[in-house]
């Protein structure tokens, strides 16, 4: 057997016995392995062999695991949902943390406009989706939030960058802070004639 | 701002997350009462919901008929329990000044313009959409354990530790002899050091003095070619024995400051003094 | 994709997420099939696809599952050696041990002249150099230790014999009282790395 096969063959028995995702550094010390780029070849290859299969190798924030092939849900959902439902306000306050992070509660709340009750927050903490991630330098140094590995995990994230529709909301300002997002509608909406300002007109005075 | 806050985050921990409070407010008889709200998560989530009814494009909608909508909405609620829908009220308040503002004149209007904002509360209404969509399509996604799973009964990777000792014959002999060292019967003895009495300094101390009656410097007094240990120890009972000479009304002492030289001189009619005694 | 690749799949991510071996009659009732011998043979073509890869699909007593491949079971129960030193009260305990065997731990306490914790004894008995060696006949019948040919083997020992005797001990200055021992380590020891010096601290906190 070539030292790839060879190679794949390791990767693949330990990927299936791991508890949990591995990174390519975990995997390159636990199997002894000098050479992480080897290491990334073979689970590439790995990646390919299984595309066809039930069963598929995927990367999620730089860590891998297996998983069932997504189109056969239907086949092997439960009876009992084994995902736990999330409240409106938790789902909401999930996706704000997941596009800003990191972000205060102050900042979450400001998107939202209602106060965050303190469970929201613990339920996605316990999840683990969310967790602290340091502190905001400003005036009484609020605590800041991001998602966690798990979160992309769950979600079948390759990375951040793979939330649905990033890249249109920060191409929109829509991920901005308001205040930017205000200067930045003033100074293209001049107040008095121009195309923008009739149009805001015509919106107001409808 | 001059003053004007829209009133997004009035809504007080009684309250709370508006909606959860109404459901759980809700008794079956009651229910029709304040279900209108029921599904909302503040008036900010009400607007934006009204908003969507209007166009598909939140750039698009009409500011002033979304406020007609939202204060349409909350009269035909009339009967809400109002300190649960205080929030609700208050945005109404604040959506009928934005009114008025936007239809009067440009000229009377005072800084921040009705319409700066009005386009914040777009802007604000556009956010929250796009944050309920992003939502929805994460929601949507293949997740574990509902789309996807992982390996039922992975056998789990282990790394076990195994400790290797190592010692040597010398600790090890070493660690015996200190141990018979320390659990033998132990005999202690005072070492004799070699120390002045206050007594012999007395007797020296006086003896010098007899000789002179310049100043003195206490360190004349000390044994000249004495180890260290034995000089501070002379020191002291020098020290102590010009104290009680000075007592005596035999000598006297003068210091010119703190760590200065210590001086002493013998009394000049100390010995009369004895004399006539 | 053939009826039978469909079915490979499908029981491929039946079996991997599954927490238990599922029997053919299992397996066809899960996914609905009326045939049992569909599955058979699609469980067979599935066992011969992963015969030379990582994972195996085995059958035990009519029941199938998932397992990592035999020659790499090494590679899920990893050893790591880790060197320590015998710590100061164990080095003691193996001394009194090794002069006075066989011994049982009341008599190592009365000549250390303090208690030893269980753990102390299990350390040596796990580095392999002491073991129970029997009972003593007398009123509760204790345990009494012996040192093992491994003890002998990593001290360089051919026989008990050659443990210094007290006399000799006395003469190198072993037995000098402790104080003055300390006193001439604490002297001697600030030029090197503080081998001695720790070893002190540790007697004294015994």
């Amino acid at each position: 057997m070539s030292a790839q096969a060879s190679l794949e063959r390791t990767l693949e028995a330990t990927l299936f016995a791991a508890e949990e995702p591995l990174s390519v550094d975990a995997l390159a010390a636990h199997l002894g392995l000098p050479d992480p780029a080897e290491v990334r070849a073979a689970l590439a290859a790995l990646q390919r062999h299984y595309t066809a299969r039930g069963v598929h190798l995927v990367e999620r924030g730089g860590r891998w695991h297996f998983q069932t092939a997504p189109d056969l849900a239907h086949l092997l959902r439960r009876e009992k949902e084994q995902v736990r439902r999330l409240s409106r306000a938790a789902t909401e306050v999930l996706a704000i943390i997941a596009y800003h992070e990191p972000v205060s509660r102050a900042e979450i709340e400001s998107i939202r406009g209602v106060q965050t009750s303190a469970g929201t927050l613990d339920v996605l903490m316990e999840a683990g989706w969310v967790s602290p991630a340091g502190r905001r330098e400003v005036p009484g140094r609020p605590v800041v939030y991001a998602t966690t590995p798990e979160f992309l995990d769950h979600f079948g994230l390759a990375s951040r960058r793979d939330l649905p529709g990033i890249d249109e909301l920060r191409a929109s300002g829509l991920l901005d802070p308001l205040d930017e997002a205000m200067e930045a509608a003033m100074r293209f909406e001049p107040d008095e004639d121009g195309d923008g300002a009739g149009e805001a007109d015509e919106n107001l005075a409808d | 701002m001059s003053g004007i806050e829209q009133p997004f985050m009035l809504a007080d921990a009684g309250a709370g997350e508006g909606d959860a409070a109404l459901v759980q407010g809700a008794k079956p008889g009651e229910e029709a009462l304040y279900l209108e709200l029921d599904g909302w998560e503040g008036p900010l989530d009400l607007l934006l919901d009204l908003a969507r009814r209007q166009k598909v494009d939140l750039r698009q909608i009409s500011i002033l008929a979304l406020v007609d909508q939202y204060l349409g909405y909350i009269a035909r609620a009339g009967a809400l329990r109002l300190e649960l829908a205080a929030d609700y009220l208050v945005m109404a308040a604040w959506l009928a000044y934005l009114k008025s503002a936007l239809l009067l004149p440009k000229e009377e209007q005072e800084d921040p313009s009705p319409e700066e904002l009005a386009l914040r509360l777009q802007l604000r209404l556009q956010r929250l959409g796009a944050m309920r969509e992003a939502a929805a399509r994460l929601m949507a996604r293949d997740r574990i354990g509902r789309d996807v799973f992982l390996r039922g009964a992975p056998e789990g990777l282990r790394t076990d530790r195994k400790t290797v000792w190592r010692s040597d014959l010398f600790t090890l002999i070493q660690a015996y002899g200190q141990v018979k060292a320390r659990t033998a019967p132990r005999i202690y003895h005072v070492a004799n050091r070699p120390v002045i009495t206050l007594d012999s300094a007395l007797e020296r101390v006086s003896a010098m003095l007899g000789v002179t009656l310049e100043w003195m410097e206490i360190r004349d007094f000390l044994p000249p070619h004495a180890s260290p240990e034995l000089k501070r120890s002379a020191l002291a009972s020098s020290f102590v024995a010009a104290l009680e000479l000075a007592k005596r009304g035999r000598a006297e002492l003068a210091q010119e400051g703190a760590f200065a030289p210590l001086r002493i001189r013998r009394l000049k009619n100390s010995a009369q003094a004895r004399v006539e005694a």
